[in-house]
C-alpha cells in the first residue's frame, strides 16, 4: 500500500491540476495549472522508475550493488521537463502579448475567433 | 557504408540541420535564405522518395540511432530493444511522402510570401522544426520517441500560428491550441508511462509483441486515442484546428495539414499495429467511427455558414480528417473477421489512406490559394471579395482543381477515394455512407460559394490594381497540382503503388513486430 | 497507368469519363455553334439587362456578398446552427473542457 | 526594473560568479553524475537572472547582446549535429569516441555523450539567458516603447 502512495500524489497532483484549469479565469493561474500537471506527470514518471531492490543506474556511484535500475524513465523525465520548460516559457510570452493586445487575461473575454 | 541503409536517418537529419543552421545562414540575405529553405526541403523530398523506393523493394526498413550497425535491435542478447529504433514500413514511407510534398511545396510557396515581414531567420528554423517533428512522427518505432517528436512539432507550431505577432487573433489562435495541446500531451505522456511500468519497454513492436489487454492497457488507449484525434481534428475537440489554420500564415498552414496527418498516422499505428486484434471489442473501431462521422457532418455544416475564406478551409478540414476517421475505423472493425476484411474491410482502408494523400495534397493547395488571394488582394473576408478570376488566372485554375477534387467531383483524386470508402462503408450499415454523401454535397456547396464570390461576379474598382501572384508562389500551387492531376489521371497506378502497400502493412501486425524483435509473435 | 479501380461493389475508370467528357463538350459547343442568325452586335441585344436600371461601373454595388449565400437554408435550419455555433464559444478553456469530456467519457465506456 | 539596494549589488557580485562555476562542474560532470548539458547550463542561466534583478535590465541589456547569445546557442547546436554527423559511417549518433572503463584518460567511458553535453550546455546556457532577457524587454516595451509594426496584413 504504501509503495503506491506516490502514484495517489500523482492523481490528486494531475486532479488539482485539471480543476484549477476549469475554475481558474486568470491565465497566469492557467499556466501554472498547466505547470502543475507536468509536475505530476513527472512525479509519475520518476515513480515508475524505481523497481524493488535497484540502485543508482550510475557506474562510479553504486558502489558493489550489481543490480541497477533502468535509467530510462529518468531520462523520459529529464527530457519531459525540458519540453515543459520550452511551452511554459512560450505560454507565459503568449500571455504577455495577448494582454498587450487584449488588455485583459480574463480567459473568458478572449474570444474573438468564435462560431 | 550504403547510403540507402542510412535513408531514416537522413530524412531526420536533413530538416535538423536546416533548422540549426538557419538563423546563421539567414544573416547571409534574401537569396541565400530562400535556396536554404527551397533546397533542403527538395533534399528532404528526394530522401523521403528513395526512403519509399527502398521500402517498397526491400521491406520495413529499420534504424537503430547510436548502434553499433543500423540494424541491430537486440544488442548483446537483450530480450527488449533499448535504443532508440526508426521503424519505417510501406505506411510509414507512404506517409513521409505525403508529407514532405507538402513541405516542399509550403518552402516554396514561403519564399515570395513571406518576404515583407521580419524576423525569417526563426521563421525558416522552425519551419524546418516543423518538417522534422511531422517526419519524425512518421518514422519512429518508438513510443516516447513518438511524444518528443510530437512536441517538436508542436511547439514549432505554436511559434509559426504566432508568427505574426502583432495580430490579436493569432496570438489567441495559438493561445488555445497550446493549451489544450499542452493538456493532451501531458495525457500521451501518462499513457506511454502506464506502458512503459507494465511491460519495461517503450519500443513498439516491443510492446506488441507483449500486450496483454488489461485494465492499464485499455486506460493507455483511450488515452492516446483521445489525445491524437484531438491533434488530427475530430469532431468535440475540433475548436482549435479551424482557428490555428486560419491564423497561421499560408505556408505553414499548408504543413499543418500534413503534421495534423502525422497524428493520424499515430492514431492509425496505435490501433493496428501495437493493439491490433487485442482491441477490446467493438468499442473503439465504433468510436471512432461515430468521431469520423461526427467530424464529417458538424465540420462541413460550420463551414458551410463561415465567410472568412482560410476559416471556412479549416472547417473542411475537420470534415475532411471524417473520411479518413470512417474508413481507417471500418478497417479497424473487421480486424479479426477474415471475411470482412476481404469482402469490404480492406477496400474501405484503401480509401481511407488514398483520402490522407488527396486531403494532404488538396488542403495544402486551397491553403496556398488562399494565401495567394490574400497576398494580392489583401482581404482574407469574402464578402470584400469579388471578380478575381480575370485579375489571377493561373491561382483561379489551381483553386477549380482543388475545389473539384475536395468535393469529389469526377474525374477527380477525391472521388476516386470518396467512391472507396462509400462503396465499402455501406456494408457495415448504409446509414455511415449516407452521413458520408451528404458531407460531400455541403462541401461542393460550400466551394460554390467560395468560389462564385471571390473568383466570379463583376470586377470591383478596389481591384484595379490586384495582379497575379509571383513565380514564386506559383510554383509552390503548381507542384500541389501536379499532384493532384497525377493522382487523378492515374488512380490505378497510386492505388497499387502507393496506397495498397501501405493498407497491406497496416494490417501486418506480425510483420511490425517481427522486423524489430526478430522473427515472430 | 490508366487503368480500371474496382471498389469490389463497382468500378471507377478514367478514361471512359475523359471520352464521355469529349464527347459531351463537343456536343454542347455544336449546339453553341449553332446561335441564332438575327444576333447582331454593338446594338442593344449586346447590354446587360439589369432590371432596367443604368448597371453601376463598380461591380462591388451589385454583387452579392457571402453572407448572403444560402439564406433560406440557413434560414431553415436556424435552430440546429443556434446549438452548433452555441458549443464554438471560442473559450479557450472549453476546448480543454472538451478534450477532457471525451476522453473521460471514453475511459467509463471501456472500463465497464 | 529598476536596480535593487547596494547591499543586494554587492552580494550579486560576490556569489554570482560562483553559480557559473558550479554550472560549469555539473556540466563537464554530465556523464559520470545525475546532472549534464540541461542542468549545467540552466544553472548557468541563472547566473544572468541574477544580474538582471540585482542590476535592472537597462544596465543588463547595455552589458551584453543578445547576439552574444545567440551565438552561444548556435555553437552548441552545431557542435551537437557534428558530433552526431561523425559517427555516420557506423550510425547517426554513434558513440564513436568510447573506450573501456580500462583505458584511462580523461573522458574514456563516455565518449562523445561527455562532449555532446557540453554542446548541450553551450545551447541551454544561451537559449534560456536570451528567454529572460527578451522576456524582460516584452515588459519594458509594454510599458514604454511601442512593438514594431510588421506590415503586409491586415490588422
Amino acid at each position: 500500500m504504501i509503495g503506491n502512495a506516490p502514484f495517489f500524489v500523482v492523481g490528486l497532483l494531475f486532479l488539482a491540476g485539471l480543476t484549477a484549469i476549469f475554475m481558474e479565469k486568470n491565465l497566469i493561474k492557467i499556466a501554472i495549472a498547466i505547470g502543475i500537471i507536468s509536475s505530476a506527470v513527472n512525479l509519475f514518471l520518476v515513480a515508475l522508475g524505481y523497481r524493488a531492490g535497484g540502485t543508482v543506474p550510475i557506474h562510479f556511484l553504486a558502489g558493489k550493488e550489481t543490480l541497477m535500475v533502468l535509467p530510462t524513465p529518468q531520462a523520459m523525465t529529464l527530457t519531459a521537463i525540458v519540453i515543459s520548460l520550452a511551452t511554459t516559457a512560450f505560454l507565459l510570452s503568449l500571455i504577455m502579448l495577448v494582454y498587450r493586445h487584449y488588455g485583459t487575461l480574463d480567459v473568458d473575454e478572449i474570444r474573438r475567433l468564435r462560431g | 557504408m550504403n547510403w540507402n541503409d542510412h535513408l531514416p536517418a537522413l530524412l531526420l537529419m536533413i530538416p535538423l540541420f536546416g533548422a540549426f543552421v538557419a538563423p546563421l545562414v539567414c544573416l547571409l540575405g534574401k537569396t541565400t535564405r530562400n535556396a536554404l529553405l527551397v533546397g533542403l526541403s527538395f533534399v528532404t523530398l528526394l530522401v523521403s522518395l528513395l526512403l519509399w523506393r527502398n521500402v517498397l523493394i526491400g521491406g520495413i526498413a529499420i534504424y537503430v540511432m547510436g548502434g553499433e550497425s543500423f540494424n541491430l535491435t537486440l544488442p548483446s542478447g537483450m530480450a527488449l530493444p533499448i535504443r532508440i529504433v526508426m521503424e519505417v514500413d510501406a505506411f510509414s514511407a507512404f506517409m513521409v511522402v505525403c508529407g514532405s510534398v507538402a513541405s516542399f511545396a509550403g518552402a516554396l510557396f514561403s519564399t515570395n510570401y513571406m518576404e515583407k515581414f521580419t524576423g525569417l531567420g526563426r521563421f525558416v528554423s522552425l519551419y524546418f522544426l516543423l518538417t522534422l517533428g511531422m517526419l519524425g512522427m512518421m518514422i519512429t518505432g518508438d513510443f516516447f520517441n513518438f511524444f518528443i517528436f510530437i512536441e517538436i512539432a508542436s511547439i514549432a507550431s505554436f511559434g509559426l500560428v504566432a508568427f505574426w505577432r502583432d495580430r490579436p487573433e493569432a496570438i489567441e489562435a495559438s493561445l488555445k491550441y497550446t493549451l489544450v495541446s499542452q493538456v493532451g500531451s501531458m495525457i500521451f505522456l501518462i499513457a506511454a508511462g502506464a506502458l512503459y511500468g507494465k511491460y519495461n519497454a517503450l519500443n513498439m513492436a516491443a510492446i506488441g509483441s507483449l500486450l496483454q489487454f488489461g485494465v492499464m492497457e485499455k486506460i493507455a488507449l483511450v488515452f492516446i486515442i483521445g489525445t491524437l484525434a484531438m491533434k488530427c481534428g475530430s469532431f468535440p475537440m475540433h475548436m482549435w484546428l479551424p482557428d490555428a489554420y486560419a491564423e497561421a500564415p499560408s505556408g505553414v498552414s499548408c504543413l499543418l495539414v500534413a503534421v495534423s496527418q502525422a497524428s493520424l498516422y499515430g492514431l492509425m499505428r496505435v490501433c493496428f499495429s501495437l493493439y491490433g486484434v487485442n482491441l477490446g471489442g467493438s468499442f473503439i473501431p465504433w468510436m471512432i467511427i461515430s468521431m469520423g462521422l461526427a467530424s464529417m457532418f458538424f465540420g462541413v455544416t460550420m463551414a458551410v455558414v463561415q465567410h472568412e475564406i482560410k476559416r471556412l478551409i479549416g472547417y473542411h478540414s475537420v470534415s475532411q480528417v471524417g473520411y479518413m476517421l470512417l474508413g481507417l475505423g471500418v478497417g479497424l472493425l473487421v480486424l479479426d473477421d477474415a471475411r470482412g476484411m476481404a469482402e469490404y474491410g480492406f477496400t474501405a482502408m484503401k480509401g481511407g489512406i488514398f483520402h490522407i494523400f488527396n486531403y494532404t495534397m488538396y488542403k495544402a493547395l486551397l491553403f496556398l490559394a488562399a494565401g495567394a488571394i490574400y497576398y494580392a488582394t489583401g482581404k482574407r473576408d469574402l464578402n470584400e471579395m469579388g471578380g478575381l478570376a480575370r485579375r489571377m488566372p493561373f491561382t483561379t485554375a489551381m483553386f477549380v482543381i482543388a475545389a473539384a477534387a475536395i468535393s469529389g467531383l469526377p474525374p477527380f483524386n477525391g472521388f476516386v477515394s470518396k467512391l472507396l470508402i462509400y462503396e465499402s462503408v455501406f456494408a457495415v450499415h448504409p446509414a455511415l455512407t449516407v452521413v458520408a454523401l451528404v458531407t460531400s454535397v455541403l462541401t461542393l456547396a460550400s466551394f460554390v460559394k467560395v468560389f462564385q464570390t471571390a473568383f466570379l461576379g463583376p470586377e470591383k474598382t478596389v481591384f484595379t490594381g490586384v495582379r497575379e501572384v509571383p513565380s514564386g508562389m506559383l510554383f509552390g500551387m503548381g507542384v500541389l497540382t501536379l499532384a493532384v492531376l497525377g493522382a487523378t489521371l492515374f488512380p490505378s497506378w497510386t492505388l497499387s503503388n502507393l496506397v495498397e502497400p501501405a493498407a497491406k502493412a497496416l494490417v501486418d501486425q506480425a510483420g511490425y513486430i517481427g522486423a524489430v524483435m526478430g522473427g515472430g509473435l | 497507368m490508366f487503368g480500371t479501380v474496382y471498389t469490389g461493389f463497382g468500378y471507377w475508370d478514367v478514361t471512359a469519363w475523359i471520352v464521355f467528357f469529349a464527347i459531351a463538350a463537343g456536343l454542347t459547343l455544336w449546339l453553341r455553334a449553332q446561335g441564332r442568325d438575327d444576333y447582331k452586335e454593338g446594338t442593344d441585344q449586346d447590354e446587360i439587362y439589369w432590371s432596367g436600371n443604368v448597371v453601376p461601373d463598380d461591380g462591388a454595388e451589385i454583387s452579392v456578398p457571402a453572407s448572403s449565400a444560402y439564406w433560406g437554408f440557413r434560414k431553415a435550419m436556424a435552430p440546429f446552427y443556434k446549438v452548433l455555433t452555441g458549443m464554438h464559444t471560442g473559450i479557450a478553456t472549453d476546448i480543454v473542457g472538451y478534450y477532457v469530456l471525451v476522453v473521460a467519457f471514453m475511459a467509463v465506456f471501456i472500463l465497464l | 526594473m529598476n536596480p535593487l539596494s547596494v547591499v543586494v549589488r554587492t552580494g550579486c557580485d560576490l556569489f554570482a560568479w560562483f553559480m557559473v562555476v558550479f554550472g560549469v562542474n555539473v556540466l563537464v560532470h554530465g556523464y559520470m553524475t545525475p546532472g549534464g548539458g540541461f542542468q549545467g547550463g540552466a544553472i548557468i542561466a541563472t547566473f544572468t537572472a541574477f544580474l538582471l534583478v540585482a542590476y535592472g535590465g537597462r544596465k543588463m541589456h547595455g552589458w551584453a547582446n543578445e547576439k552574444i547569445f545567440d551565438l552561444f546557442e548556435e555553437v552548441g547546436l552545431l557542435a551537437f549535429f557534428v558530433l552526431a554527423f561523425m559517427g555516420f559511417p557506423i550510425t547517426f549518433f554513434y558513440n564513436y569516441l568510447v573506450k573501456p572503463l580500462s583505458a584511462g584518460g580523461v573522458i574514456p567511458p563516455a565518449g562523445t555523450t561527455a562532449l555532446m553535453s557540453i554542446a548541450v550546455g553551450l545551447e541551454v546556457t544561451g537559449a534560456l539567458s536570451m528567454i529572460i532577457l527578451t522576456m524582460f524587454r516584452g515588459i519594458r516595451m509594454f510599458e514604454t516603447v511601442p512593438m514594431k509594426e510588421e506590415f503586409g496584413h491586415d490588422r
